[in-house]
């Protein structure tokens, strides 16, 4: 009963006029301001690039975090999605998966153009761009385990920001770490293993806890 | 009797003990107890803010007594209640964005009932509008389209929160028809009205909540 | 004119005779224009054969702007006689616009990999182009989500004006911010007294665009015309309505 | 006659010239011309999805005719929309978080008449509910809440969309008594209902919108 | 008729569970996960803290910016305002007044804790507090005029970045290029002259463009 759950986010985020496009501007409009704020010497720019990088995908991901469950609870869709009987921890897994594919994978297809923008090398580009590949599920899983707790809150958009950012701390933190590691070791490096040892602790732990966090909001 | 309206399965049943319901500082149900079996109508009637739609989300399951239990039974083993409710809220769960037939193929993708959707739609008055995002719809249409819905949830317990509010004579000949036809196939309807209680079936029972003085 | 061309009718009319003109005329001057540039000027001395991506840059750079000024003029028209040929045209501006200005952002970059050795310096100019952008993106996502006709014309036209009461401030801003961080380290080779033989290809071009510019723009407008009269004949028709007194 | 319902100054007219209203691709009302007087009462029916929704919001001045015009007039002098008209529509606009009281209190004190909403709240049956939060309301209340606060607008014009939905019997005759008032101190009622067209003043008039065959 | 707008604004959100506070809370994780991101040596952050702190204020508000008028949009409290009579350019006064209140002046706030965190000068840190004062009406006047412009698109979160963006750009520039100012001139430098200018012109156009967007989207 995944599929049906996926396909129906899917065409509503086709439907919402381009929505899951504007992740991607986020990203633009935040590396923009950055290298402005900076003061845009390509010299102070180049090694914080890959930071930057993360930091854009971190933030573009908190950006619609909240709206994983907030409509679907709001308008009633939520109660009657448990009471079709699909199982949460089915729809939390769509969940995860539409949300990885519609608002963190265009952020990577972005990255490239960050690269040139930056005067990335590109090896370190392939870095950051594996890195926040293996770091998309624990990302994620955050996402809608907080959008689960939240559901329905008013104005809750902020208070996800600050749930989620412990859990988000080590993965940046390790996300930096892998790209730094690739430089020595290429993929192979030790940092990448504990970025998927993150991505796996948090779908096993991250889901059911968000199917229970549902569970609680509606009975 | 089309196939839309297949016979149900079985007997079902649906308990309350002793039931206890309160909003904010206001018990607004204290101690009801009542018996519904296959076959049988619940008519809930009462003025404005007297706890009817408390009432109905309890018996969905989809509210926890703050006493008193309630149990949804199918060939007298407990189930849980997502096993046999459809639930038609006061408020419209469609998705703005997507047309009629979208909304309810993807409801009736979850029941494994997709042969269903078309003829749910031509039934409560809806195939002409199939391709309009249902943002556009009007308020009656909006609850058709819920209707729609509860028919092809194929489930034997249906629980109506003012069916007919926003609906023209058709449309109340409708409901009062599928309620009709629900029954007579073995389901059990549960109704919150304003409307003066009809005999929709030979069990028909209601159930009046008054203010306490 | 302006008040002639306003009736959709006879714009079609016109239109049907203009814009295979602007079609022709932007081919020639293009295949002339590309010829000069590609081929007969000569490659300069600082810059390689590099020059010759001035030749597609400069003017799609000049175009971008020339096509952000017609589209605030339409909304301008738009908003205040909220008329819809003005609509349109606000909106068939608005394409072209945007194309040209990610042509001259992407062949920008493509000259300044040899020309500077990267793709991309955060100065001024390139800065104000990249915003440009932003706004034409704006603009043209607001037209794509509201399904309202005439809601979508009357908002983008508002984006439009307050965008183009912003674009000095924005030129003025990033200029300034540029001159305090970065000394000036480009090397422009375009400055006034520019020698006849890159001149003419470049002038050549920019009235290529501007073809071009105006060619796009009156298909837009065109099939923008067709487009709404065929939804008006399409409509369904409406109930019937009978008044009695009680 | 209490001072919630004081004499209304003047004359009220709404005219409709030929209006042509359409959603999406559908011409719902087409060449409609209507004159409406102080005293009058206009009670537009017809099926789900006809049109009397965006009929009424033309009529409120929130929806641009696609050709036809409306005018609005204050003893012969044009005015605009919003001098005249108060609007119920079919959902309830409170603002979850607010009580009933605070919620009142803001539209009253937008229209200077602080003093009205106290008693305004009492009229609909709502003073005991004063301090709940409008999040907690029933349907029905909800509905009770858009009345007082139509009440406290002070305006000519009264624009009301299925009143009746959700309503208790008390509810439907707190209607038909307040229209009949509104009416009787030189106001204007326009209605959209699937009840019977029932005769609120002398000058009732029934539109009937029946769909193109 | 600016008043009451006013006075409900701030009930709502007093009665929202705190969330206007979170904008406070989103400044401070942007700040802190920059740190993390960009290693956290003080030597590296001292020169980019004032940069840093504009950055989060101007993201912290663009986040808040939608909820201006979308909900008021959505539940029909817009219409009825409009019918009550109320002039939409005193509603869009009221609002920007209620959203520098509540979404930017506890950003300024937080400031002088963001300076003890990078061990900023106590100029910096004044020119820093003084040059965003001076551009919270620009700030707030932008996001009125897109969230009216935007107001009951749902998904229009991120477009409403885009839209902001080229506005705040210059504000964001000059307010940068002000604290650089003040080190030689103090609150006399000509930039700070340019940044109350900016927010001048925002006001002049963008209150009663705002209200032209309103208009449009309630007729
Ligand atoms: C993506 C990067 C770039 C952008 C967005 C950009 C943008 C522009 C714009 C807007 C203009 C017209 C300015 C005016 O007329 O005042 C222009 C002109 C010009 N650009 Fe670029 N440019 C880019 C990269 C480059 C590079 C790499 C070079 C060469 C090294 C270059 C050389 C020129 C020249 C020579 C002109 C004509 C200057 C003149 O007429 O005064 N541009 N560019
Ligand atoms: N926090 C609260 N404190 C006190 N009372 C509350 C609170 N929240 C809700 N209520 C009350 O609970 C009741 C809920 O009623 P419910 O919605 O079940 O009524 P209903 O019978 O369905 O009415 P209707 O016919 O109008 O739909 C209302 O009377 C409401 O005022
Ligand atoms: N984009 C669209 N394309 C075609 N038709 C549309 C579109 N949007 C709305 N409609 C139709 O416009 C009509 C709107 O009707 P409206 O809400 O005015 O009806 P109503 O008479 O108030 O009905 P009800 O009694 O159910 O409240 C509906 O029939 C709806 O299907
Ligand atoms: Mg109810
Ligand atoms: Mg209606």
């Amino acid at each position: 009963m995944i599929a049906p759950i996926l396909r129906r986010d899917l065409t509503l985020a086709l439907r919402s006029g381009g929505a899951w496009l504007y992740g991607v501007f986020f990203f633009a409009v935040f590396i923009a301001l950055n290298a402005i704020a900076l003061g845009g010497s390509l010299n102070v720019m180049r090694p914080l690039a890959p930071a930057l990088i993360w930091l854009a995908v971190i933030f573009s991901a908190m950006l619609s975090f909240q709206a994983i469950f907030q409509e679907d609870f709001n308008d009633g869709n939520l109660a009657q999605l448990k009471l079709s009987g699909v199982s949460l921890i089915n729809l939390c897994t769509a969940k995860t998966i539409s949300f990885a594919l519609l608002s963190i994978l265009p952020l990577l297809a972005a990255v490239p153009i960050a690269a040139l923008v930056f005067d990335m090398p590109r090896d370190v580009v392939l870095a950051t761009t594996s890195s926040l590949l293996l770091s998309t599920p624990a990302i994620a899983v955050y996402g809608v385990l907080s959008s689960a707790i939240l559901a329905g809150r008013r104005g809750g958009g902020f208070l996800i920001v600050l749930i989620t950012t412990p859990f988000l701390i080590p993965v940046l933190i390790f996300g930096l770490e892998a790209i730094e590691g690739f430089s020595k070791n290429g993929l192979a490096a030790i940092e990448f293993r504990i970025v998927i040892g993150l991505s796996l602790i948090a779908i096993a732990v991250g889901i059911p806890a968000a199917a229970a966090a549902l569970k609680a909001h509606l009975e | 009797m089309s196939s839309l309206f297949p016979q149900i399965e079985g007997i079902t049943k649906i308990g309350v003990t002793s039931l206890s319901l309160s909003r904010g500082e206001k018990v607004l149900i204290d101690a009801l107890t009542i018996n519904l079996v296959s076959g049988d109508v619940l008519w809930a009637q009462g003025d404005n803010g007297i706890g009817k739609t408390t009432l109905l989300e309890a018996f969905a399951g989809l509210r926890l007594p703050d006493e008193g239990r309630i149990s949804w039974k199918k060939n007298g083993k407990t189930v849980r209640p997502s096993r046999l409710v459809a639930y038609q809220p006061h408020k419209s769960y469609a998705k703005p964005s997507l047309t009629i037939e979208e909304d309810i193929n993807f409801w009736a993708g979850l029941r494994k009932a997709k042969d269903l959707a078309e003829e749910a739609m031509d039934y409560v008055g809806l195939a002409s509008r199939a391709k309009i995002a249902t943002q556009g719809l009007s308020a009656g249409q909006k609850r058709r389209l819920a209707l729609a819905k509860l028919i092809i949830s194929q489930k034997p317990i249906w629980i109506m929160d003012e069916p007919a509010a926003a609906m023209d004579k058709s449309g109340v000949f409708l409901i009062d028809d599928l309620i009709k036809k629900h029954i007579g196939r073995g389901g059990i309807a549960i109704i919150a009205s304003h409307d003066a209680a009809r005999e929709l079936s030979s069990h028909t029972r209601k159930l009046t909540l008054q203010a306490a003085v | 004119m302006i008040n002639y061309l306003a009736n959709p009718v006879r714009f079609l009319k016109f239109s049907k005779i203009a814009t295979p003109i602007f079609g022709c005329l932007a081919l020639l001057t293009m295949i002339w224009g590309l010829y000069l540039a590609l081929i007969k000027s000569p490659p300069a001395v600082e810059h390689g054969q590099s020059v010759r991506m001035m030749y597609v840059h400069v003017p799609a750079a000049w175009c971008a702007m020339m096509a952000y000024t017609a589209l605030t003029i339409a909304s301008i028209v738009s908003f205040i006689w909220r008329h819809p040929l003005a609509d349109s045209a606000a909106r068939s501006f608005a394409i072209p616009g945007s194309a040209f200005t990610f042509l001259a952002l992407i062949t920008g970059s493509l000259w300044g990999k040899p020309a500077w050795g990267t793709w991309w310096q955060w100065d001024g100019r390139m800065t104000s182009v990249l915003i440009l952008f932003f706004i034409y993106i704006s603009y043209l996502a607001l037209w794509s989500i509201i399904p309202e006709r005439k809601k979508a014309a009357r908002l983008a036209a508002i984006l439009a004006m307050v965008g183009f009461i912003n674009i000095p401030i924005i030129k003025f801003s990033v200029d300034w911010w540029n001159t305090l961080h970065q000394p000036a380290s480009i090397s422009t080779p375009g400055a006034p007294g520019m020698p006849p033989e890159i001149l003419w290809p470049l002038m050549m071009m920019v009235a290529a665009y501007s073809f071009l510019f105006g060619w796009l723009s009156l298909r837009g407008i065109e099939a923008d015309i067709i487009k709404s009269r065929k939804i008006r004949s399409h409509k369904a028709p409406a109930a019937k309505a009978t008044i009695e007194t009680l």
